[in-house]
């Protein structure tokens, strides 16, 4: 399957076919990997999901249940340590794919103090900034810009190349000024910044009639003058291939680039809501499909996996799970009497003159360099 | 039977889209969903087109109930949760809350905020933004602490010509419950005194009401009678009522959940001992938040704000001069 | 000349032909009126040029030079007490086609006590909001959703029906959420709002190039399911018949339309900014033309109006601008000492219940409307 | 040979793109025009590619600023006049002002914001935000008052690992000039005695520092000897300073430009009293702006903001008691 695309220049699509993406001489092994993120995230988060039932779980739990395959496209198709990846709320399967520890989720969750957020803040908030991956803050929209400006500094830097950075969103979150002004900025700046949109049709119960008024959220990308995809995001070989080859053209040089991929959130908005409010004829249908099962099918089909394989997969996966699990709940949270209780790296009171890098070191007198 | 703080803030609603038809409701998932603390559940089917989702568009979402209430309508807007009034900042202090002054002409809107924190919600889902708010002009801004202000207080600032922010405490929502709406009516604007008491005053709002008489009963069982003092709004304060107590007991500590830097603590402290300096018989004192974000885990947060225990703890030691 | 049309359903110029423009009958009349708007406009600006040098307005002045026919085609097309109209900074031109008066532009910029603004606010800030006319903060992008509200109101009480709600902004302007957050918001809610971009190439001295990545910003409408008009802000002509034709659109129903309209700005950002770093070559170039001596020269070449005809408008416009400049001189300022100073309409402390218009007149207990 | 406060905070742009490679400049207008006030002009052609302009994105010109800094940069992004930093508002408070807390990763970004009023220019061009964020924790806000402040704080904020609001007076802009750049240079955190007294402390920042001099000489004509404290670091404040200097008069007047409810002067009021009632002799006052917005009108501005003549009576009045 072919990306479609819709370029700044020409919404011809033959103009624009996609070159080959850059995983097909591993094609099978590529495709592996992301159903094996998808798989992991999917088990992971069925565990979070019976942990917040349970009562385990403090606070609110957000899955990414039926979006698997376009998240762990995404974060499978970018590089460690090259690459910044920003998820959002229903991506465990891209930051499984990028390579987010397990156990950065069940501390995070369970609130360990040993997570990379010790407690601070929890569930989907965590990341690792100067790993590549940020930490969200809950106003949607807002870590469009925080990527362009991680691009801009390496550009700065003079070691932008290669590198892109990336991120999913939600259909509601595009309606955000935050949205618009970063990409926007992007944009301008031609930087190599994915955004993946996950059009699940819902911004929690609202759908996407309330939400925006275009037919298809990809005719944005022109306003922007990026590049433009869209995609099934029930199917694994489209993701794939959509996604690789976004991410290709953004590490290439072409600016940033915009997928919008369509499918449903198989979950509630979050573990205390039942998703109610999606029609039964919309959950019974295409968007209704479970990725993890088309690809599943998709991998034997195509003899890139045996149903023996997989299942060993999951209950390797299913084991790692429950040690991540075990661990963190073994580990103590914080303490409130050892916490420094201090919003700042800096500590007050200064030294005199001590905190400054720049000093006056010459004698140039100070210079009116306007009228 | 009993009703819950959120059912108030529902029966007012209720009331207000029956009784006055320039009134609507706008807000993200407010419509069939019902909001996400059902605040507005099935007033979209009862007052067809009067009851509707937004788009995710903080800053369009005030801007369209300043349009709107320039047309004589009476918008609600609510903000899911007050966190996210931040991206609606500028159309608030700048263009709802200076456009009397500028035009002469009066903005009559409600902005509900669910405010406040609650175990595991963490920094953004958590803050108490009345202090922002009140800071600029033009703006008054409520903050009901019982089941009948959040009823009555919500009807009457819907009834005020000016932009209201009209903060309501989520931990109160469910916790909060009492024998009927029909509790006193206050005017917004008057504080009240929510426990006499002859040894210290508290002045607190909101959910830290609860917390105070709570520090209060602690402290009863050693003879210290504590006068609590619920400020019901933060702009304008009611310093006559404030003052009031503050003769008679000659202590005060104020309480809030917000940031420590500024916000109502301080602005309640520096107009009592600007205007009523002799009343004090010791160092009048603040208790608020700590100054870091509000942090997610339960025990972080717990002790990140004021408690029953961290009153007293106060208490004692403004007692103790 | 017809308007170019990219709808969101089919970007095919040829399906989406405008219709004949509704003052096609009196043509000439409802050009020479628009013309005499931008005639009016200039003089006036002039004037206000002249007064801020000689240190008789104190703060900004922004002029909308070079923007005239845009501005008071806009303002023509719309019917005072019927539609909505929030001028931006450069449209003076505008809001004489709209019906202002004009001691409340000189009134404002002299700070006179009797201006719509009692010296409150100033220059552009000015409007007359329960009049048709709001008035602008300066935060760009802001009036979009004021505007919206304004319409949504009107439909909520049943009065929508043939009006429209007009304004203009800047290409600058474009890059704020605020103006994503707005129009999106029409978008959705399908008002009649016209939106009018005059792209003058510049937001103060930033060029399009660093501020947004499109070919035309009016590759943007269709991502936002309006429909969109691209014109040359330089010709009346043009303007009158793209700008007329998108209001009659959006009075008809057809949603909100947005107008790209491409010109230059001939003045200074504001009269404090010379401009110096608009190129010699695009000043040279074709959008550098004066709007008002093209369309001096069409309406004389059409037989319109004839040389004299223009000439006696000029001078009973001056003369009304003199008028209104003198009037406005001679009143006082606001006296501070009679001065309310109150932001409030509300006066506390209110009495006791007496502020409530909803009492709980019946005996109906509160329910729980949920579980 | 004179140098101006705006000259300052050009020198001092101009020294940190000198000195450090990882200092850029982002804001509207910028690059080749220099800024609406001209404070880097000439920067852009000196430093290729590291003093840019921004399309009108506030929000997301913190939001670059912020990913830049995690990225090891330390950006300075002029706003073109503080009121537009209200858009701005969530990525300065709920992203750049809650990283360190969360992640562990700081935020080095200075954030410029031409502050304050001028005639003329009205309610959005003439606000002071300072009290806004420095409510929120993870903020450090600064308010130079002088020239040398102006650099050298300027120098100091892009050198801390924080966050700084800078808020730079554009009353003081060309109005304030000194023989050189080069005068004291004090701390971040730390307040100064601007002017040494003993009858009445006066605590003041940024314009408001000099109407508080002025209205100091003025009484000294009556034989007063009034104390000015210039905070210039307005979160944290410098409670030493401000205690020691109200032990040694006894009396505290608080002045700042921005709006009455809260901010700055409330703080100050209400820590001074927690911490230091046992010094005061009277009670302590506070002088503000007026509750509305500002206005245009250089009459209703002369009357919106403290100035030598209300500070004089205000201080007449504190002396009093
Ligand atoms: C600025 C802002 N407003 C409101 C919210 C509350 N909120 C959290 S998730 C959500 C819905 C998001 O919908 P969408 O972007 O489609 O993502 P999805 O949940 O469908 O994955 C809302 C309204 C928020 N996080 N940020
Ligand atoms: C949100 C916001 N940021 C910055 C400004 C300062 N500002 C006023 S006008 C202007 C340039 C506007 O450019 P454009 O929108 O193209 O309109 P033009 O002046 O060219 O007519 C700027 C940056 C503002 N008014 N609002
Ligand atoms: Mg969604
Ligand atoms: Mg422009």
């Amino acid at each position: 399957m072919q990306p479609t695309e819709s370029s700044q220049a020409n919404d011809q699509a033959t103009q624009n076919k996609a070159s080959q993406p850059s995983w097909a001489t591993s094609e099978n092994e590529f495709l592996c990997s992301v159903f094996h993120s998808m798989l992991q995230a999917r088990i992971l988060e069925n565990k979070l999901s019976s942990l917040y039932k349970a009562g385990k779980i403090v606070g609110g739990v957000y899955l990414g249940k039926g979006q698997e395959a376009v998240s762990a496209s995404l974060g499978a198709s970018l590089i460690r340590d090259v690459d910044y990846f920003a998820p959002l709320i229903r991506d465990q399967a891209g930051r499984t794919a990028f390579g987010e520890d397990l156990l950065d989720c069940t501390r995070t969750y369970l609130g360990s103090a040993q997570g990379p957020m010790r407690g601070r803040d929890g569930n989907i908030h965590r990341g690792r900034p100067t790993e590549g991956m940020p930490a969200m803050i809950s106003h949607l929209g807002a870590q469009l810009s925080v990527l362009a400006g991680m691009l801009f500094a390496k550009r700065l830097q003079g070691s932008l190349e290669g590198r892109v950075g990336a991120t999913c969103i939600g259909d509601g979150a595009t309606s955000t000024g935050a949205f618009h002004e970063g990409l926007n900025m992007a944009a301008v700046e031609k930087l190599p910044l994915v955004v993946v949109v996950a059009n699940n049709q819902f911004a929690y119960s609202t759908p996407n009639s309330r939400q925006f008024a275009c037919n298809d959220l990809i005719e944005r990308a022109r306003g922007y003058g990026i590049g433009g995809f869209s995609v099934d995001g029930t199917d694994l070989l489209s993701c794939a291939s959509v996604i690789t080859e976004a991410v290709r053209r953004a590490r290439s040089g072409k600016g940033p680039q915009m997928v919008v991929a369509h499918l449903l959130r198989l979950s509630g908005h979050g573990e205390h809501d039942d998703g109610s409010y999606v029609p039964d004829h919309v959950r019974a249908g295409h968007y209704g499909r479970d990725c993890i099962e088309i690809a599943m099918r998709q991998l034997v089909e195509m003899g890139a996996a045996t149903p023996e394989q997989i299942m060993g997969w999951q209950e390797s996966i299913a084991a790692d799970v429950q040690r991540a699990v075990a661990q963190a709940q073994q580990e103590a949270g914080p303490d409130p009497y050892r916490e420094d209780w201090s919003a700042l790296s800096t500590q007050f009171p200064l030294p005199i003159r001590a905190q400054a890098t720049t000093q006056p070191q010459d004698a140039i007198e100070p210079t009116t360099p306007f009228a | 039977m009993s009703v819950t703080y959120i059912d108030a803030i529902h029966e007012a609603q209720d009331h207000l889209l029956r009784d006055n038809s320039s009134v609507f409701i706008y807000g993200q998932d407010v419509a069939s969903f019902g909001g996400a603390f059902k605040a507005t559940k099935g007033l979209s089917e009862k007052y067809p087109g009067r009851v509707l989702d937004s788009p995710i568009s903080e800053d369009a979402m005030i801007g369209l109930a300043v349009g709107a209430a320039i047309e004589g309508c009476r918008p609600i807007i609510e903000m899911q949760f007050a966190d996210f009034s931040s991206v609606a900042f500028n159309q608030i202090v700048n263009q709802a809350a200076t456009h009397y002054y500028r035009t002469g002409v009066p903005i009559p809107i409600t902005v509900r905020l669910p405010s406040g924190g609650t175990a595991g919600s963490g920094p953004f889902h958590s803050q108490s933004m009345e202090g922002i708010y009140a800071q600029y002009p033009g703006t008054i801004v409520v903050t009901p602490a019982t089941v009948a202000d959040a009823y009555h207080m919500l009807v009457d600032s819907v009834a005020l010509d000016d932009p209201v922010i009209f903060c309501e405490h989520k931990f109160l929502y469910r916790w909060l419950k009492a024998d009927s709406i029909r509790g006193e009516h206050l005017p917004i604007g008057q504080a009240s005194i929510i426990r006499p008491g002859k040894h210290a005053t508290v002045v607190a709002y909101s959910a830290m009401v609860h917390e105070a008489v709570r520090a209060a009963d602690r402290l009863k069982e050693d003879g210290w009678e504590i006068e609590v003092v619920d400020l019901r709004t933060v702009k304008p304060i009611d310093m006559d009522t404030v003052l009031a107590s503050v003769a008679r007991t000659g202590r005060l500590l104020a309480v809030g959940e917000a940031f420590p830097w500024g916000g109502v603590t301080a602005e309640v402290i520096s107009r009592v001992v600007a205007e009523g300096f002799h009343l004090l018989d010791a160092a009048p004192q603040r208790l608020n938040s700590r100054d870091t974000p509000v942090p997610y885990h339960p025990k972080l947060w717990a002790a990140h704000r004021p408690t029953p225990e961290s009153i007293c703890e106060a208490l004692r030691k403004l007692l103790s001069f």
